[in-house]
């Protein structure tokens, strides 16, 4: 992959992209989390995203896009708190630590998604279908693996994936809850998105419009 | 709705701050965290208890840290658990040995990032244990996948006094398991609290109705019923409990009726004037009963009612001599 | 708003009936008046504080009776006044030969029916001494013509401890006027608070304006200003103190901040936390400082900033252990 | 005076007008005090009558007006509390207590009237102006003298009483409050009328409609 920028600024940016494009729908996050849940889902993200700029920031003169990434992602655990900050932390954190060298490909990022995706199905033992963030992550990375498999590099695969992961998010309107705090009121939460796979799908569009931008290949 | 603040991303740490100095005689700062210990530091050989959860909920979970009750607590952000990074570093700041025993409600928050400071904890050396509390009735009919509300404050007092007589690691932890297996709560809900920085509240309520099974976090209901007389609002809330009382636990009780934040003393006292004839006639035996706000929700409109059916274990605990911010017993 | 009641014009009775079975382990019923006092009755050779207003204001009257405290408390309607009749009789009730001391803030209600109650008691040959107390700066510039607020909780606390060691009815007496001189509050209100069976708010506030100088009835305040952030609050309560601080008092103070209903905890602290840092700048050396509600006023949103200038006579008598409903220090 | 019935039916139904009155009135009472005061006034007065009327009730069957009239103020008071718990309680009171005898002329009335008057001043230390239930009851008492001196019979004397009544109970309106809880808030008790001031018109008046109906001359 040819790029013009150090893949650690680009990685930076797409930190940034990310807290750009959660404090633009922060009001809206909120609402959804209030309809079933405790509202905060946009402050949480929002301070989790800034909290883990300030630290891309200072990890990105010296470091690869990996190290940035992952050191974002532990920042960005320990700022949030909240379920999406254990989850979105180790999501992030997972694949900056999954993505070796500077060698960013798309099939490196593919290994380095799903290996986020492994680890945040794990330790929020959810399922497709459970009205969460997965429901945009996994449609999303599935898409992802199949352009990287077609060899559709980076910036091309990342958008060509965007469309899956945004019907995933819209397909948790239609879904009961059975994972997190909006579980416990079932059917109150039909005709809702879900708040994690809102803001999550608002955090791969952004990063989406950097990598076109900034990756030329 | 929440009125006083300066700005809504400093809120936590103003109040931390502010909670620091008012009660400096009884707590201190940790270190670098976000989160308060006994004044002093950890006590020698004593196990500690660390209690944790997102604010906005006082006394919990910082207002119950002193002599014989918590160690320490770990602070989150309005209604977000603290993460796994703050547990880890409270853990740190706050055992002195023995090991840790964890107490919090089951939130999915809460669980996964206890777990990550549990794990991490680990890895230093740290001997640790936790206790996830599930009372509230309405939430689920699974046990263990019930949310936590005001019980947290009945298996705190027993996690703290048993950790501050010296029992072991296992037997804090044993009695901690032991008082969430036997305490229940059910809430009411007449209106929804508003967020530091926001206009709206999290949820409203029609006039002429209430929700049943509350949330300690500004979730609304799990089922919305015409508002109720005091006297049918507490048949409702007995009723409730008891269909769901533990197994072979005998029939002496502690009981709280617990204000969530605007629904206040007086109303709570009309409510438990009703209450108490209903648990007497249902054939328990209420011990000590406590009519107060031990768990919160900002300022939300409703009231929840638990209690911790006792053994002769329970009752020692309970009684046991204890001194924080918001609970005092001699 | 107040939701729950069964009917409004049983209301108090009720809480009466709800408050002593919940905390009949420290109070009982005064037999035939609208009052309790301490379990097993009045303590021999020890003078009795005889607390009292209207309810709507827990844990003031009631919720701070008990060792170390108030004798007995008579419990008038919501906001109003106890009767000269009721206050006779639980006068009656508490005294143990050796006189009572009343306590109570100053309105003009409470002052005709205490007077009233208090001649009815002298008749029957009891010794009777009033303290009222006029904490509410904001209510006039002439100190003994201003309301009695939050204050209350202090010099009730000085009575009790005073009362409790044994002091005389002379200096129990004193005590108390010396401790109701040396204290001053200042309170601002951000929404009026709903009586029992009433749908309408007694004031409203509008949207970003607050008032200064609440009531603890459910009046407005006396001038409206624009909402202010937490740290421009804090300056405020401050100046109006210190511009009203008491002669030669010296520079060490109890401090309450006292939530009025539904102004919560975690605002209380984020308040106090440009209010210590405010207090320290200008002097005032804070002793065991208070944020906590311990003079409500329903559901009313707002708070109030007390403070008591201390004496070496006055830390002692804050220091002494007393045991209530409400108030428990060791 | 010829009456039909005895005085101590008279003075029963007299309080049991007065409650029916203050109760039709509760929530105007509760509004006017809710301006500047605590909004208790019609709950107070209402709690003081409806006392008063069970124990004028029993009193009613054994006593003369005067004892029935004396037991009712007494129980308002203890039941009332509050300001005009002390206040209307102890006019109520000291009304029947000096009403001697079974004579109830407009003479012993007027008589009276100024004890349970001179002792709501002395009670509350509040003069003509200061925006309370003075400004009702003192040109109430002037003018009912004034008819009483004239020889005009009690039921008359009270009728005619009751314009100045209404106008004192008016001109608290432009009144600002120096006694009583509204006191404290001053101006901000301009323009609304006095809540006690009101109450006790209310009741005046019902008063003066079972007097012109059962004390026949
Ligand atoms: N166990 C879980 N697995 C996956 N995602 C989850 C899980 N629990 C919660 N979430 C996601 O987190 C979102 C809520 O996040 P947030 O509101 O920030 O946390 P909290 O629930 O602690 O308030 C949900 O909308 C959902 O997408
Ligand atoms: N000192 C006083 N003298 C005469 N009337 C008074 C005095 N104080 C109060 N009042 C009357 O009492 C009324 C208020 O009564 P109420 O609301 O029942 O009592 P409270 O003020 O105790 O709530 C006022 O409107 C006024 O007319
Ligand atoms: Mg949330
Ligand atoms: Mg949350
Ligand atoms: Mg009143
Ligand atoms: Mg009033």
């Amino acid at each position: 992959m040819d790029v013009m920028k150090s893949q650690a600024t680009i990685a930076t940016h797409c930190i940034e992209a990310a807290l750009a494009a959660i404090l633009e729908h922060e009001d809206e996050l909120a609402h959804l989390d209030s309809v079933a849940g405790d509202g905060d889902h946009g402050a949480g993200m929002a301070r989790g995203f800034r909290a883990a700029v300030e630290r891309a920031r200072t990890a990105s003169g010296s470091g690869t896009a990996g190290a940035v990434i992952s050191n974002a992602g532990t920042e960005f655990s320990r700022a949030a708190g909240g379920a999406s900050g254990a989850l979105v932390g180790m999501y992030v954190m997972m694949i900056g630590s999954n993505l070796s060298g500077d060698n960013m490909s798309s099939e490196t990022v593919h290994h380095a998604l799903r290996q986020g995706l492994a680890s945040v199905a794990s330790l929020g033992k959810a399922q497709l279908g459970d009205k969460t963030m997965l429901d945009t992550l996994i449609p999303f990375t599935r898409a992802f693996g199949e352009a990287a498999a077609a060899g559709t590099p980076l910036a091309q695969a990342w958008q060509s994936a965007l469309p899956a992961a945004r019907m995933g998010m819209e397909s948790t309107k239609d879904m009961i809850a059975s994972r997190g705090r909006s579980a416990v009121l079932k059917e109150r939460s039909l005709g809702t998105q879900d708040p994690g796979a809102t803001s999550i799908y608002y955090v791969l569009e952004a990063v989406g419009r950097v990598l076109a931008e900034e990756c030329k290949p | 709705m929440t009125r006083i603040w300066n700005n809504p991303i400093e809120f936590k740490d103003q109040l931390i701050d502010g909670f620091v100095a008012a009660y400096g005689r009884i707590i201190e700062r940790i270190p670098d965290a976000s989160g308060v210990r006994v004044k002093g530091g950890p006590v020698a050989d004593k196990v500690a208890v660390l209690i944790g959860g997102g604010s906005g909920h006082y006394p919990l979970f910082c207002g119950l840290v002193g002599k014989g009750l918590a160690m320490g607590a770990v602070m989150g952000d309005i209604f977000a658990s603290p993460s796994g990074e703050e547990i880890y570093r409270c853990t740190k700041a706050v055992d002195a040995g023995k090991g840790v025993v964890y107490g919090y409600g089951n939130y999915s928050g809460d669980v996964m990032n206890f777990s990550m400071g549990e794990m991490r904890a680990k890895m230093d050396g740290h001997d640790v244990r936790q206790v996830v509390i599930s009372d509230d009735v309405a939430s689920s009919p699974e046990f263990d996948q019930r949310r936590g509300i005001a019980g947290d404050f009945f298996v705190f007092k027993a996690l703290g006094a048993s950790a501050w007589r010296g029992d072991s690691l296992d037997t804090v932890h044993a009695f901690g398991q032991h008082a969430n297996q036997r305490t229940r709560s059910f809430g009411v809900a007449f209106g929804g609290c508003t967020v530091p920085g926001r206009t709206e509240p999290l949820f409203t309520v029609d006039p002429g109705k209430m929700e049943l099974g509350l949330g300690l976090h500004g979730e609304p209901g799990v089922e919305t019923s015409e508002m109720l007389p005091g006297k049918d609002i507490a048949r409702m809330m007995v009723d409730r409990l008891l269909a769901d009382a533990p197994q072979a636990a005998g029939s002496r009780a502690l009981v709280l009726l617990n204000g969530l934040g605007s629904t206040k003393y007086e109303e709570l006292f009309v409510l438990y004037s009703d209450l108490y004839k209903r648990l007497a006639a249902e054939g328990i035996e209420v011990y000590k009963p406590i009519v107060d706000e031990l768990g919160t929700s900002l300022n939300m409109a409703g009231c929840s009612l638990t209690l911790m059916w006792l053994d002769d274990d329970l009752q020692t605990l309970f009684d046991a001599p204890s001194e924080s911010a918001a609970w005092t017993n001699m």
